[in-house]
């Protein structure tokens, strides 16, 4: 790890230094996690720096140099922080660190974690799912296979299955060359399984969202969109969102950071209205979401959104297992 | 089964507009290896001319007029400057990628995906009152690729031109020598394949969709240029290669909605070609040569 | 005297340090044959290149019919009624016969390539010159003969007016030869100009009109063919006269102890005064090479050796006769172990020859870019193949040793680190013999030794071939010259279709059996005992 | 003051005309206009370039980047030598990778880092070995079969770091931790200056003393001059060509595993062959044009640009796509530079 010697240009007033794992590019988690960092150093009247990383290696050396660079907050996205935010942040005790969306093990005092609940608001995109399918067939187009990605696929199929226990639901993966970017073949396995019947395909497929927006217009079905509000891209074929409102909780940590309330773990589920789907908001008539036609089903996902939150319904988080 | 020969016929078409363009170059004698890059860069230029112009057919052209331009990138170095073409491949495609990114974020404001639904997409050939079973559902841009393929078959078994290309391909000095001017030929093989990747890029980014995110080329030109080496100078055998290559993906994604790993869905293309190849290159030999 | 129908003046050509021209002037009237003539590296493929617009000369111009051209490439050289048959084949393997001729020319019908006009004048243009080519065949296919008299062809077909030939006959027989200056007068006398390129200085005196010699880029002299001998000619080109005529040159046949000075190299060679003994043969066989009903069969099946026997014994030269592709090739693979047999076995020293390149044989291969050297590499690194063992290998033994035989070989070479493409054709030739003979082998199997090498490397070469014999080798020796073979062999043996159809001592080698039997004519007699039962 | 004055000037002209020169000068012109273009600031950026590559401690990364680079560059250049491209390079470095992190798991670290290295360049070895059969045997050139190859090998090492070999609880596809005694020994303070280092350096020298020192590097080089004239010499082709795609995989697979035992001490899936060292390699090896003691050279070149880039990235806020455009164009005028002077002039001397 880098040791702390004296930055060149010692930091006159506050920054915000965002580290991510990968290049943002297409990557709309990354997108929303850059807009939440830029926002509250904007609201703190601090300067924002962007560290994108490509590979573990690349990592720990952006992490290096945004200590070096003794900012208010070095924010760090996602699992692959992990390792490093387990050592860094003991090796420098005066730096506030946050992680986004996991939290390393034996967390340092000033380490800050916010972490989602995103297989609650996948659970409740399914139960609309299960609600709207008439073919009783559903399907979700993901980048990869990998067990994050299930926190969407799973519990998006037992939402469905908890309202139409006869639903089936077929998982496939875009993979390839460049599976986050290249919605042409999301397309194509959107096709897939709009072809084998499927009539609601929920997208995780990052950049390929657009090609499964495509594919189920073309073949008169419904998608799900995820992270942010996608009805828009498609008008008309997107039934609803599931959204994790990362600037949100990100933003609300820093700027806690910066007013000197830091460390702990701050979960964000249905409950703290870090995570949700469009239909539970108030603008839910504008945000073009074809969800917002059926009254019945806003009015299912709102009881069942009390139910978790009350603790009636717990939805299996993929990872915990 | 129609499904299924669609979605090949779809997915094939940008790899083999660009294959048949990188098999101009290997029978000029040109390696090019500059695919991706070019299939990218036609991608972002057809959808930045389609939403300039709200003509998806204008995209078209632009993204064949500045793909074509973008090619010179590789033809003057590696012809006019006898640079090594595989280097100067790996150059463009990371200016490729880069370039792309960045007049994304500088023309549209916005990274990542640019899609909108005013921008206009090539009309299926049912739109254009051509209902066919399998056709129905392409866009113009596939036939067409798989006319040029027949169309550059043709070229080069009995035009002038094409056979001087294959000439100039088997031996330089030999063209050369019987006055054919050689680096015309090879600019023209090079910016012919640029003019090619640009209508398989516009065919990816306006065809198989109506939107460009970054590194949407993903891989297409790599597969290209493993069919140009498949099949030398025959572009039927390119295409065979494509399709086979192609057909091998459908199935994959098939397969994996009945359990089988993402891994061996991305694994199956490449392994059947090259189970395809060894079956080939068997039954071909007939005594091993010592 | 009418206006030359081409005429260099004053042409010089410098490649680096290498002056290849040195203001050269040449005229070349209508319906002659003009020979240039020289030793390797004397600038002659350099001088038909510039005439050619191949290279821009640094000074000097072309006149054509009186009128300076401007040549900036062949193209327009073709425009002017030029045509060149060049030293290295610039054909197109994969097109066919027809397709290599009209390239460039095409006849066109309806803006399509007319292949059926292209095969048919094709067709014509060789029956018209006595050339047997197939239009349709595939020049990949097609032995070295016949893709020389495709060259010509294209020539023919662009109507030339003034042909140039650069060493057109060094990979033909004889009787192709023979026809192609056949062809060649037929052309002079419809008014055709012919630079003929060659180190065959008996053909340059039978099918010349004048010569003229190039030395170190420069003319050292003009001749008219008629009253000027052999000997003039070398006089011109080296600066002296052969201790010997010219192996070329038309003698009765060499008795079995070939040329006398042949035995007793001049000193220039460098040969080592007393070679080593030749290796005890095991068993006390009296052949050190035995080939006993040897077949080979071809990639595709086809026989391409059909039951060959013989065998050689020490202190002896059996020459090779026969028309290339008569499965020569194929013989001498598996003699040297680069070929497997398809039955039959080769002994050498009573053991058989071994699966992969035999070390036993020291081998000299006749195609000099594609086997016996790697252009690109140096001429220390191509005199180290064969003899590379062990593992460590240091740089500074390697150079020294090609030091020595360059030094011993008197091989000309700017420096050992050189590519040996840079060296002329005559001195690579030089280093490959360098490399076999210096190695202590019982065998030594030598193609085309002299092809392509100047008059005064083919003395030195043949010298050194005689050297290997009287040090108790067993060598073979297949050669496409006659003439050759006669100086050198004790026996010549002939090859036709895969078949040994003569046997003959050097004695009896005449021109007519020779030519008989490389046609396929048997029942020549085949002398007892030399050949298995 | 005055004597040395011409020989300054003299080795002034001869750097001056150096294609490495021309190129950078060429390449930083053109790199300036970009930025100026786009309206970064140069005064800013190239320091950082520079600060990005050597200072500020960011020289043990550029140090970490050059190990695998050049490590993957002389497992493309060794069967180039012998006239075969390996472009497999992505999937020998996976499963080298994935092999060294099963055998470290398994064997939960008993031995050290050295079984798990061993067996990552085996597995490295016997993929690429694959390709010389059916080079040699069926006539399919290893320019195809290993890019062929590539993919399905990347593939396996990617589904067994999903499936058995897998973390669990967490939302990556990665092994979990390996054992601490089958983490390479750093050098010095930094966890990314590994023994890797000095290792791959040893193999390179090792193996350019190979190349030009020993039989079987002689041997080497004229497979590749040519073919036939190898087998005239009696060289064993076959044997060599395996031998040679071999000892390249065998370096492919030993990167993997250095990668995987260095931190983050797993094999996270992607992350050897996201940085694209394979390519880079390549490009570094052709840059050397035939001249193997180039190779580290062309490589320090590409690896510096890469790791300067990001420091102009962070330090100077040039967006990463700026850094791959000016990437992209030295590139391709290196490349025009280094057969620039190789060129015979057409003109006289
Ligand atoms: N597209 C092509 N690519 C490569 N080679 C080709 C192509 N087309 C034809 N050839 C080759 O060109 C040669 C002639 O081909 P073609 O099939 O046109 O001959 P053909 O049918 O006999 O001609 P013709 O029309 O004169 O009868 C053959 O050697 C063939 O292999
Ligand atoms: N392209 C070239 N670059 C450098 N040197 C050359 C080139 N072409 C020819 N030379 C040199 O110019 C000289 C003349 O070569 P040229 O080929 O004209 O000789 P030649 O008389 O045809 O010899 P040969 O009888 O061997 O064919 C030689 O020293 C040769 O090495
Ligand atoms: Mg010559
Ligand atoms: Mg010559």
């Amino acid at each position: 790890g880098g040791t702390g010697q004296p930055a060149a240009t010692a930091p006159t007033g506050k920054n915000v230094i965002l580290i991510t794992p990968n290049p943002v590019g297409t990557n709309s988690f990354l997108q929303l996690s850059v807009k939440g960092a830029e926002a509250a150093a904007k609201e703190i009247g601090a300067s924002f720096k962007l560290y994108e990383s490509k590979d573990p290696t690349s990592i720990a050396q952006n992490l290096d140099a945004a200590v070096r660079a003794k900012p208010t907050v070095i924010v760090g996205v996602s699992f692959s922080f992990d390792d490093l935010f387990t050592t860094v942040p003991k090796q420098h005790p005066d730096q506030q660190f946050l992680q986004v969306d996991s939290c390393a093990e034996e967390q340092a005092a000033n380490l800050t974690c916010v972490s989602f609940k995103e297989h609650e608001a996948a659970y409740l995109a399914g139960v609309e799912a299960g609600l709207l399918t008439e073919s009783g067939k559903l399907g979700v187009v993901a980048a990869i296979d990998s067990p994050f990605v299930h926190r969407w696929i799973d519990p998006f199929l037992d939402g469905a299955k908890s309202v139409k226990p006869e639903a089936t639901g077929t998982p496939l993966y875009v993979g390839g060359n460049n599976p986050f970017s290249d919605p042409a073949r999301a397309k194509s396995q959107a096709q897939t399984l709009t072809g084998q019947g499927v009539d609601i395909v929920a997208a995780a497929a990052s950049a390929g969202n657009q090609g499964v927006f495509e594919a189920v217009a073309a073949a008169k079905a419904k998608a799900f969109g995820v992270d942010v509000n996608q009805c828009a891209q498609s008008p008309g074929n997107v039934i609803d969102n599931v959204l994790k409102h990362v600037d949100v909780a990100e933003s609300a940590a820093i700027k806690d950071i910066a007013a000197g309330k830091a460390g702990g773990v701050k979960v964000y589920g249905l409950k703290e209205g870090g995570v949700g789907v469009n239909a539970l908001g108030d603008d839910l008539a504008s945000s073009g979401c074809a969800v917002a036609a059926s009254a019945d089903v806003v009015a299912k996902v709102k009881q069942v959104r009390d139910d978790i939150v009350a603790g009636r319904v717990t939805v299996a988080d993929p990872l915990a297992g | 089964m129609t499904t299924f020969l669609a979605a090949v016929l779809t997915a094939t078409a940008p790899v083999v507009l660009a294959a048949l363009g990188g098999l101009l170059c290997s029978v000029s004698g040109v390696f090019n290896m500059a695919l991706e890059g070019q299939l990218l860069w036609g991608a972002f230029t057809a959808v930045l001319f389609s939403h300039l112009t709200g003509s998806a057919w204008l995209g078209v052209a632009g993204a064949v007029l500045c793909t074509t331009l973008y090619a010179l990138l590789l033809s003057v170095p590696a012809v006019t400057f006898r640079a090594d073409p595989v280097v100067v491949a790996v150059g463009t495609n990371l200016l490729a990628l880069g370039l792309t990114a960045f007049l994304m974020r500088q023309i549209f404001g916005s990274g990542g995906t640019f899609s909108s639904p005013e921008l206009a997409g090539l009309p299926t050939l049912a739109a254009l009152g051509l209902d066919a079973p399998v056709a129905g559902s392409q866009s113009p841009l596939v036939p067409v690729a798989f006319l040029l393929v027949a169309a550059a078959a043709w070229w080069l078994g009995h035009a002038r031109s094409g056979l001087r290309l294959r000439g100039i391909g088997q031996h330089a000095e030999a063209a050369e020598s019987i006055g054919l001017r050689v680096p015309l030929y090879r600019h023209a093989a090079v910016l012919g394949a640029g003019a090619l990747c640009g209508l398989g890029g516009a065919q990816l980014a306006l065809g198989n969709v109506t939107l460009f995110s970054e590194g949407m080329s993903a891989g297409r030109g790599w597969v290209a240029v493993v069919a140009v080496m498949l099949a030398g100078s025959r572009p039927w055998l390119g295409l065979a290669a494509c399709l086979l290559f192609g057909a091998a993906e459908a199935l994959g994604f098939r397969l994996q909605g009945l359990g089988l790993p993402q891994q061996a869905a991305d694994a199956a293309p490449y392994l059947i070609t090259l189970l395809a190849l060894v079956v080939v290159a068997a039954a071909r030999r007939k005594e091993a040569p010592v | 005297m009418s206006v030359p129908a081409v005429e260099l003046v004053g042409i010089t050509k410098r490649f680096g340090d290498v002056t290849a021209n040195d203001g050269v002037d040449l005229a070349v009237e209508r319906g002659e044959v003009h020979a240039v003539v020289g030793e390797n590296g004397a600038g002659k493929s350099t001088l038909m290149s510039i005439l050619y617009g191949l290279h821009p000369p640094d000074a000097g111009h072309v006149l054509r019919a009186g009128t300076r051209l401007r040549l900036r490439s062949p193209a327009d050289a073709i425009a002017h009624g030029l045509g060149m048959v060049h030293q290295r084949f610039r054909l197109f393997p994969g097109l066919s016969v027809a397709e290599n001729v009209v390239l460039g020319a095409e006849p066109m019908r309806r803006g399509v390539l007319d292949r059926a006009a292209a095969r048919r004048s094709v067709a014509d243009l060789a029956e018209r010159y006595g050339l047997d080519v197939d239009p349709g065949a595939r020049i990949g296919d097609l032995p070295v003969g016949t893709r020389q008299r495709v060259e010509i062809l294209k020539a023919l077909y662009r109507r030339a007016e003034v042909l140039i030939l650069d060493e057109p006959t060094a990979v033909l027989t004889p009787g192709e030869a023979a026809g192609l200056f056949r062809m060649v007068r037929e052309l002079a006398a419809e008014g055709v100009s012919v630079l003929l390129v060659t180190h065959k200085l008996d053909e340059v005196l039978a099918a010349g009109d004048r010569v003229t010699v190039l030395r170190g880029g420069r003319v050292t002299g003009r001749f008219p063919t008629a009253g000027t001998s052999a000997d003039d000619l070398v006089r011109a080109m080296i600066g002296r006269s052969l201790a010997t005529a010219p192996t070329t040159a038309k003698k009765p046949p060499a008795t079995t102890g070939a040329l006398p000075t042949a035995k007793k190299p001049p000193a220039t060679t460098g040969v080592p005064p007393t070679a080593k003994k030749p290796p005890a043969i095991a068993g006390g066989a009296p052949y050190r090479l035995e080939v006993r009903d040897l077949r080979v069969r071809d990639r595709d099946g086809v026989a391409a050796v059909g039951g060959v026997s013989f065998s050689v014994r020490p202190g002896e030269i059996v020459g090779i006769a026969g028309v290339a592709g008569s499965g020569q090739r194929e013989l001498v693979d598996v003699m040297t172990g680069l070929r497997r047999a398809h039955s039959g076995t080769v002994l050498l020293d009573g053991r058989p020859v071994g699966g992969a390149r035999d070390r036993r044989v020291a081998y000299v291969p006749g195609d000099r870019a594609g086997r016996a050297t790697a252009p690109d590499m140096s001429l220390a690194d191509n005199l180290l193949m064969g003899d590379q063992r062990g593992f460590l290998l240091g740089p500074g033994r390697v150079r020294g040793r090609a030091a020595a035989l360059v030094e011993r070989f008197s091989i000309r070479a700017a420096s050992v680190r050189a590519p040996i493409a840079q060296l002329s054709g005559g001195n690579a030739q030089k280093a490959v013999l360098a490399r076999e003979l210096s190695r202590d082998t019982p065998v030594l199997v030598v193609e085309e030794p002299t092809q392509g090498v100047d008059v005064g490397a083919q003395e030195q070469i043949h010298a050194l071939l005689a050297a290997a014999r009287d040090a108790g080798r067993a060598v073979l020796l297949q050669s496409s010259e006659l003439s050759e073979l006669r100086a050198l062999a004790d026996r010549v043996l002939v090859m036709f279709e895969g078949r040994l159809t003569a046997d003959l001592p050097v004695a009896e080698a005449t021109d007519e059996r020779l030519g008989a039997a490389m046609t396929g004519a048997t029942g020549v007699r085949r002398p007892a005992g030399e050949s298995t039962e | 003051m005055s004597s040395p004055e011409p020989r300054a000037r003299a080795v002034a002209r001869l750097i001056a005309g150096t294609p490495a020169v021309v190129s950078l000068v060429g390449a930083l012109l053109l790199t300036t206009l970009v930025m100026l273009a786009v309206g970064v600031d140069p005064g800013l950026a190239y320091p950082a370039l520079l600060r990005g590559a050597f200072m500020d401690g960011n020289l043990e990364y550029t140090l970490a980047a050059y190990v695998p680079t050049l490590g993957m560059a002389v497992a493309f250049a060794i069967p180039f030598r012998a006239g075969e491209f390996n472009l497999g390079g992505d999937g020998q470095l996976a499963l080298g990778g994935i092999t060294a992190a099963a055998l470290a798991l398994s064997t939960g670290g008993a031995g050290s880092f050295v079984l798990p290295l061993i067996g990552a360049a085996l597995a490295g070895a016997l993929l690429a070995a694959l390709s010389a059969p059916l080079h040699t045997r069926l006539g399919i050139p290893a320019i195809v079969s290993t890019l062929l190859l590539s993919v399905p090998a990347v593939s396996l090492a990617s589904y067994l770091a999903r499936f058995p070999l897998a973390e669990q609880g967490t939302g990556l596809a990665q092994t979990p931790l390996l054992p601490l005694a089958a983490h390479l020994p750093s050098l010095g303070a930094s966890t990314y200056v590994t023994i890797g280092l000095p290792l791959v350096a040893v193999l390179t020298v090792l193996w350019l003393l190979a190349d030009a020192r020993t039989v079987p590097g002689y041997e080497i080089r004229a497979l590749g001059a040519n073919r036939e004239f190898a087998r005239y010499g009696g060289v064993r082709v076959s044997r060599l060509t395996a031998l040679t795609l071999a000892a390249g995989g065998a370096f492919g697979g030993l990167v993997g595993g250095l990668i995987v035992l260095g931190a983050p001490y797993r094999f996270v899936d992607g992350a050897l062959t996201a940085p694209g060292y394979t390519f880079t390699a390549i490009a570094a090896v052709l840059l050397a044009a035939g001249r193997p003691l180039a190779v580290p050279v062309t490589v320090a070149l590409l690896t510096i640009l890469q790791a300067g880039g990001q420091g102009m990235e962070r330090e100077a806020g040039v967006p990463s796509q700026l850094t791959q455009i000016v990437q992209g164009l030295i590139i391709v005028i290196v490349a025009v530079a280094a057969v620039a002077k190789a060129r015979p002039s057409r003109r006289p001397a």
